[in-house]
């Protein structure tokens, strides 16, 4: 039997209050393409930073290529062959491509003075970029002009530079749409046949089917259960994770999905940075309406003009029937509308501070007086959307940025849903969120349409897109490439208008 | 609570170790006026410590406490009754405070340099508009001003008539102060939105929070109570000169919040942790005093001591820290 | 701004204090008698890198004469001679040695003047008795300061102007310091607060707790800003005349006390006239008259409650203003420069 | 580029009306010397810009010039010869910048808090290891060292034996130092590293940066450049007081960082913003000698002036950025 590339036993690591894991033992082979399922807090994060050396585990061994290691910092790691790339975003926003593809580990000479190789550096950046498949012009960009699709790739691109023998995905498609998936799959072919072992996780489970050699599933800290090759479907899957089938996926029970009337409508917006040409679409109640395009093609961009956050140089809002102006979140919230924003840790939350403290904080003027808080409405409040959306956390006092990346989009979503929305803007709603937890925001969001709340959904997932919308427009390059409703809304259609093809 | 228990912790021994130091130390008329003391830092400290938590700095306080001080003396010598005169600079400091934060917020330049310029224009304001201050001119002027005077130096520095101190009334003015802004931080959403927009402006503003507006309410209260501080060094010391009144007092009240817990990368702070850390550098300095140390080493054993504090603080807050 | 074509003159003081305002005052008014422009300016404290870039702007901008407080005259020898060879220069407050080329000194001897601060004390606790002393300053670096101080114990020392160690017993603590003659000068040197701005009253204040219950207490303040510190403190004590008090320079609030007999007196060394008589001096000498010019250094006058007749000491001729009157005399030095 | 347009108009303005107020202030030797009171000044931005760069700050930095200053004196009159003296206060600024280094980074304290400790420490020890320093009395009791500290006197801060500036070394040394600091910053590993530290630390460590170890080099780099700063201002000015020698040059030199470009927050700034942020205040301070402003509004010209110079920065900044 040859080694395995890694070997984790009896891993445990223990943080205030939670025991994240509990012995969790895993193995993959050189060449194998290891998929960690798992619900949102089951651990999967926890695991993948002890074998990158960024957490020393409480108890527990891990063996590379049957030798333990003890790594004392990420840097060992990455000598050692094994790249983490983080399910959050880590990168030098303040530099370009180039330099965070290199970060770390640039090209140098001039031995201690370290001094750039930029013509090397740079044409190594292009070949790298190129198989993420995205343009070697990039290379120059700075990381913070970019959408968060694509710093997910520079990211990727990062990771292939190194003398790689383990390379840990930590849900690196959330904010990628098809097109880039597919380039994905393509270079973790290339990596496997390599003999690269690959760990990846991921929500998105028919990703998991079409990648994965194997699947190990977590819960609760704990080794679940596996599936071979043959054994990966959905529903075993499901059934290891949540430990019961789950049925209504995508669930239409509350609303009637077409013919309300328009609540929000956007007649010839244009906004500061934005595209020429003007975006006319919109939003009626008791509809999900979903938008599909691909990384960059100004989903997230516009929506942020409605929300008040990018101001518009013209054309007009009208919500049911009046005009209205927006010229910050603060008039956007007063007059209904709101956003679940699509970075997180960015734009949805404080980390630093508790799960109640992110909760209340839009809804304080609802919670007594803004000199007066009271506190048992507030308690009441924490209390109902932790539970309602299953939010794993010790308690409310707990700092968010400590939750998993699943269980912080929960809370997000929790801040937004004690208000009473009239148009719910969801950008990328279920990034990180564990199937179950899906199934439950879909059963919410559901509910909300039902009673007459407009929903505008950006979403990068093809399942999500296709499974709950009930009209869904195409972006291409910043402008609305076409609509899309009922027989005609395909994968191949969604697919052609948002590289550009035409609608028919 | 572990954030303030370093302070504590460093107030306890610092206490013990002055009132060890000398039976004089320990008296009550000497612990009052410590308290005062620490009063008048803490006044400041209090503003300082707001605009920490909001994510800024604020350099002018030390040169609005100047001006305020100049600018409350001159006024009651060109005949502005005390109470009126006092009104007046409290004004003076709130629009400070606003043009310090429109400038921040409207076009968004670094509070670092607005704060550094303002440094510079308010000690110019105070030598402009007066150079030395005293309260036996302007009852020389205005006899008719020394009751009232008399009552707001007794009520705000707690001296009588005879310049004896009765009572730590600074000291009781910061605890009614630190009373409000604990209030205002803890209890009402104003708190919130200042710890939100401190540690992630953005996720506040997308929360909905009017960032802005927050962060200039945030300046104009920092700038207010140096203002107040200014009323009260001037009612205290009773002379002033406009070139040094309040000078390097931004650096003391940025010491004590942080002291106290606050960090200047944001979101933190208590209001109990700024008082106690505002209480700090006044027992320290008397303990120094009371010592008999020689001129030539203070300097190194406060700041020796700060550090010791700080080191202690440190590692206790690890200690309840279990990772990371 | 317009050239006047006046003749020029420059100013420069060692640190900013309403002390130099008067002088400002006193500068102002010789510039309007003797018809020329005075550059009066103030750099930040003590501090010769500040003092210097304006010295040098003073001489590239033509100025037909200088007058300079001199923080460190040895260190600024070298300077103020290549200085004193471009530009008739002249020290004021704070002298230089003589052969750097500068034409005269105005101003006191800071020892002489310490000596007059010495006799205070002396008044207030008669040499034979002797009694418990603590001396404030600014700074015990600055070359006023310490010629200051040294002319005090100088003055309370004879014949030890050194001071021999000694400790005594206070409230069950020993406390080190030196004696001068019959005077405990506690802990030994001259205690410096570090400026105005650094709440001065807190050093007096400890001291008189240090100090409490001992009998024949003087506290001396040395800089402008000492005095009304220590009287604060005092005054928070109820110490008044308990606690005697000797000062230094004319804050109005000193001049106050020394008229209420709440402080002994205090030795003022005249600013106004510093600036009146440099401008004086200055314009003389552009013009080509170096008469104007003093021999020796000029007199302090020593303000009491009551004054008392001239008298010489040391070959100066002393003023002894009565406190009320000098400080209506400084009232209006100030009203006229509008402060 | 848009980042020091700015700046360098702010100059090019102060740099017109400087020789527009007076046919004097244009000429050569005035010119240069200024240049050497912002290679002065220049030399410690540098400094406090890296740390700024890495996320940090430094308010030690005057207190570390002047302790330097003191100790370069006393180090002379001791009979060690002034260039080994020299040498000397540098590795003394090397230990003081790894002091602050570490305990930023193992302790895990406040860079402001660690580094304000210093400013009252380091201050306390030059007044500790002496008062007043002048050369003339280092040459009285070693007549050998003239000639060491003509020379060196005359290579860095460009004055003969007699004084006289002859040209601006201490300008050139700042082109010297700001060459090599740009260097560092922008053509070697460890600039990539000390902008992904002050960006993102969490970046720069998952990408196996030694984080503590490039933080600890930051602060020794400014620790040295601010000894070396104490070296210059003894030779220049001859005499120094250790009370008050270097006192507020963090906050001048971190104002010239800003200025130039840096942002506190971390990550941002350039070689050339620094050098460009340091010339502003002496020619600014040299304007108002030339322009025989009124003692008392100088303060308030200065404020304003770094105001709007800073507001224009920002305008022109906008203006160049598309979005947001
Ligand atoms: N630094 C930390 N301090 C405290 N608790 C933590 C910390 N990191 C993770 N946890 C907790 O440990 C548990 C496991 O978290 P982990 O991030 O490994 O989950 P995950 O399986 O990756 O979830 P997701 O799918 O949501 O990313 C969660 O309950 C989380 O709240
Ligand atoms: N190749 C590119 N290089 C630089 N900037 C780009 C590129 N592609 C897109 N952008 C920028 O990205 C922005 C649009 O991103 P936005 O986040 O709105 O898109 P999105 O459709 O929501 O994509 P994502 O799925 O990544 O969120 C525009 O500002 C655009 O200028
Ligand atoms: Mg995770
Ligand atoms: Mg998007």
């Amino acid at each position: 039997m040859p080694t395995l590339r890694l070997e984790v036993t009896g891993a445990r690591k223990q943080f205030p209050g939670v025991l994240a894991l509990d012995g969790v033992s895993i193995t993959v082979g050189s060449g194998e393409v290891l998929a960690v399922v798992g619900e949102n807090g089951a651990g999967k994060s926890t695991l993948m930073k002890i074998v990158a050396g960024v957490y020393t585990p409480d108890a527990g061994e891990v063996k590379l290529d049957g030798r333990p290691v003890r790594f004392t910092g990420p840097g060992d790691a990455i000598v050692a062959g094994v790249i983490l790339i983080h399910q959050e975003l880590n990168l030098a926003e303040n530099l370009t491509v180039a330099d965070n593809l290199f970060l770390g580990r640039e090209d140098t000479r001039g031995g201690a003075l370290r001094v750039l190789n930029r013509r090397t550096m740079g044409d190594r950046a292009a070949a790298l970029l190129a198989r993420v498949g995205l343009p070697a012009a990039l290379a120059s960009a700075r990381v913070e002009n970019l959408p968060p699709g694509e710093k997910q790739l520079v990211e990727i691109a990062r990771a292939l530079g190194t003398e790689v023998r383990l390379l840990i995905m930590d849900e690196p498609t959330s904010s990628l749409t098809q097109k880039e998936t597919e380039q994905l799959y393509r270079v973790i072919d290339a990596l496997r046949a390599d003999g690269v072992s690959v760990l990846y996780i991921s929500h998105r489970l028919a990703e998991v089917k079409r990648v994965a050699d194997r699947v190990t599933v977590l819960r609760d800290g704990r080794n679940a259960g596996e599936l071979a090759k043959a054994e990966i479907t959905h529903d075993n899957m499901v059934r290891l994770m949540v430990g019961r089938d789950l049925t209504q996926f995508y669930p239409k029970v509350h609303r009637t999905g077409t013919g309300g009337a328009p609540v929000l409508k956007l007649s010839g917006v244009r906004y500061r940075g934005g595209p020429e040409t003007p975006a006319t679409l919109e939003i009626r109640a008791g509809e999900i309406l979903g938008m599909a395009g691909l990384v960059g093609a100004g989903r997230t961009e516009l929506s942020e003009a409605v929300f008040g956050v990018r101001p518009l140089v013209a054309g007009e809002l009208v919500l049911n029937g009046t005009p209205i102006r927006i010229a910050s979140p603060v008039d956007a919230i007063a007059a209904g509308v709101l956003l679940v924003p699509e970075d997180r840790r960015l734009h949805g939350l404080v980390l630093p501070e508790s799960v109640g403290f992110n909760l209340s904080l839009p809804n304080l003027d609802k919670l007594g007086s803004l000199l007066g808080l009271k506190r048992r409405a507030e308690t009441a409040l924490h209390r109902t959307w932790i539970d309602r959306l299953r939010v794993r956390t010790p308690n409310a006092a707990q700092p968010v940025g400590l939750l998993s990346g699943g269980n912080q989009q929960k809370v997000v979503y929790g801040k937004w849903l004690a208000r009473d929305p009239k148009v719910l803007i969801l950008d990328e709603p279920t990034r990180g969120v564990d199937v179950g937890a899906k199934a439950e925001i879909y059963a919410l969001v559901d509910e909300l349409v039902g009673k007459g709340v407009a929903v505008w959904m950006i979403t990068s997932d093809m399942e999500e897109l296709l499974g709950m919308s009930d009209r869904v427009v195409v972006m291409h390059e910043g402008m609305v490439a076409g609509e899309l409703a009922g027989a005609k809304l395909t994968e191949e259609a969604v697919m052609r208008l948002a590289t550009g093809g035409t609608g028919t | 609570m572990t954030r303030i228990l370093g302070v504590l912790g460093l107030l306890v021994a610092l206490y013990a170790a002055l009132i060890e130091s000398n039976p004089a130390a320990g008296s009550t008329r000497n612990l009052i006026y410590v308290a005062n003391n620490q009063g008048r830092y803490g006044i400041v400290t209090l503003g300082a410590a707001l605009v920490i938590i909001v994510g800024g700095i604020d350099l002018s306080i030390g040169s609005v406490v100047g001006c305020a001080a100049v600018l409350f003396g001159v006024l009651m010598e060109q005949g502005v009754h005390p109470f009126a005169a006092a009104g007046w600079v409290l004004l003076f400091g709130a629009s400070v405070g606003l043009v310090n934060g429109l400038l921040i917020t409207r076009l968004r330049l670094q509070a670092f340099l607005v704060t550094l310029c303002g440094m510079f224009v308010y000690r110019g304001v105070a030598r402009m508009i007066g150079g030395a201050i005293n309260l036996p001119s302007v009852t020389d002027a205005h006899p008719e001003f020394t009751g009232a005077l008399n009552t707001l130096a007794y009520v705000m520095t707690g001296k009588n008539e005879k310049g004896v101190l009765i009572f730590p009334a600074m000291f009781a003015l910061l605890l009614v102060l630190a009373a409000v802004v604990g209030f205002l931080v803890h209890r009402t959403a104003y708190g919130r939105y200042w710890y939100a927009i401190g540690h992630n402006e953005l996720a506040a503003k997308y929360a909905g929070v009017n960032v802005n507006r927050q962060r200039v309410i945030v300046y104009v209260i920092c700038s207010t109570l140096a203002a107040l501080g200014g009323v009260l060094l001037l009612l205290n010391d009773s002379t002033i000169s406009s070139d040094t009144a309040g000078a390097s007092l931004e650096l003391y009240a940025i010491l004590g919040a942080v002291l106290g817990g606050c960090s200047l990368r944001g979101g933190e702070g208590t209001a109990l942790g700024m008082v106690l850390g505002a209480m700090v550098l006044p027992v320290l300095e008397t303990l120094v005093s009371f010592r008999g140390l020689k001129n030539d080493v203070i300097p190194a054993v406060i700041g020796l001591t700060l550090l010791l504090g700080t080191i202690v603080d440190e590692l206790i807050r690890r200690r309840s820290r279990v990772h990371r | 701004k317009k050239d006047t074509g006046k003749i020029k003159i420059g100013v420069v003081t060692n640190c900013t204090d309403p002390f130099w305002d008067l002088c400002e005052a006193g500068a102002k008014k010789a510039a309007q008698e003797f018809d020329v422009e005075v550059l009066f300016r103030q750099p930040e404290g003590l501090d010769v890198a500040k003092q210097m870039p304006i010295v040098e702007a003073f001489v590239q901008q033509g100025v037909k004469g200088i007058a300079i407080s001199v923080i460190n005259p040895k260190g600024q020898k070298k300077d103020l001679t290549r200085i004193a060879a471009e530009v008739p220069l002249i020290t004021m407050d704070n002298d230089a040695d003589a052969d750097t080329g500068r034409l005269c000194y105005i101003g006191v001897d800071n020892k002489e003047a310490g000596r007059a601060v010495g006799r205070l004390v002396k008044k207030s606790l008669p040499p034979e008795k002797g009694g418990t002393i603590a001396m404030f300053i600014g700074s015990d670096v600055s070359a006023n300061g310490t010629a200051r101080t040294q002319g005090v114990l100088d003055e309370l020392a004879t014949p030890d102007a050194n001071g021999t160690a000694a400790t005594r017993k206070i409230n069950g603590k020993d406390v080190p310091g030196k004696m001068y003659g019959k005077y405990f000068l506690v802990d030994g040197e001259a205690k410096t607060d570090g400026g105005p701005e650094k709440n001065p009253q807190q050093y007096p204040h400890a001291m008189l707790g240090r100090l409490e219950n001992v009998p024949d207490v003087c506290l001396i303040g040395l800089y402008a800003y000492n005095p009304p510190a220590i009287l604060s403190a005092v005054k928070s004590k109820e110490l008044v005349g308990k606690v005697k008090i000797v000062g230094f320079d004319e804050n109005p609030v000193t001049l106050r006390a020394v008229a209420a007999g709440e402080v002994e007196g205090t030795v003022v060394q005249d600013p106004y006239n510093y600036g009146y008589k440099s401008v004086e001096v200055l314009a003389a000498v552009a013009r080509g008259d170096k008469s104007k010019m003093p021999s020796g250094s000029l007199s302090y006058q020593v303000v009491t409650k009551d004054g008392g007749p001239d008298e010489t000491i040391n070959g100066l001729h002393i003023k002894f203003p009565r406190a009320a009157d000098y400080e209506n005399v400084v009232k209006a030095q100030f009203a006229s420069i509008g402060k």
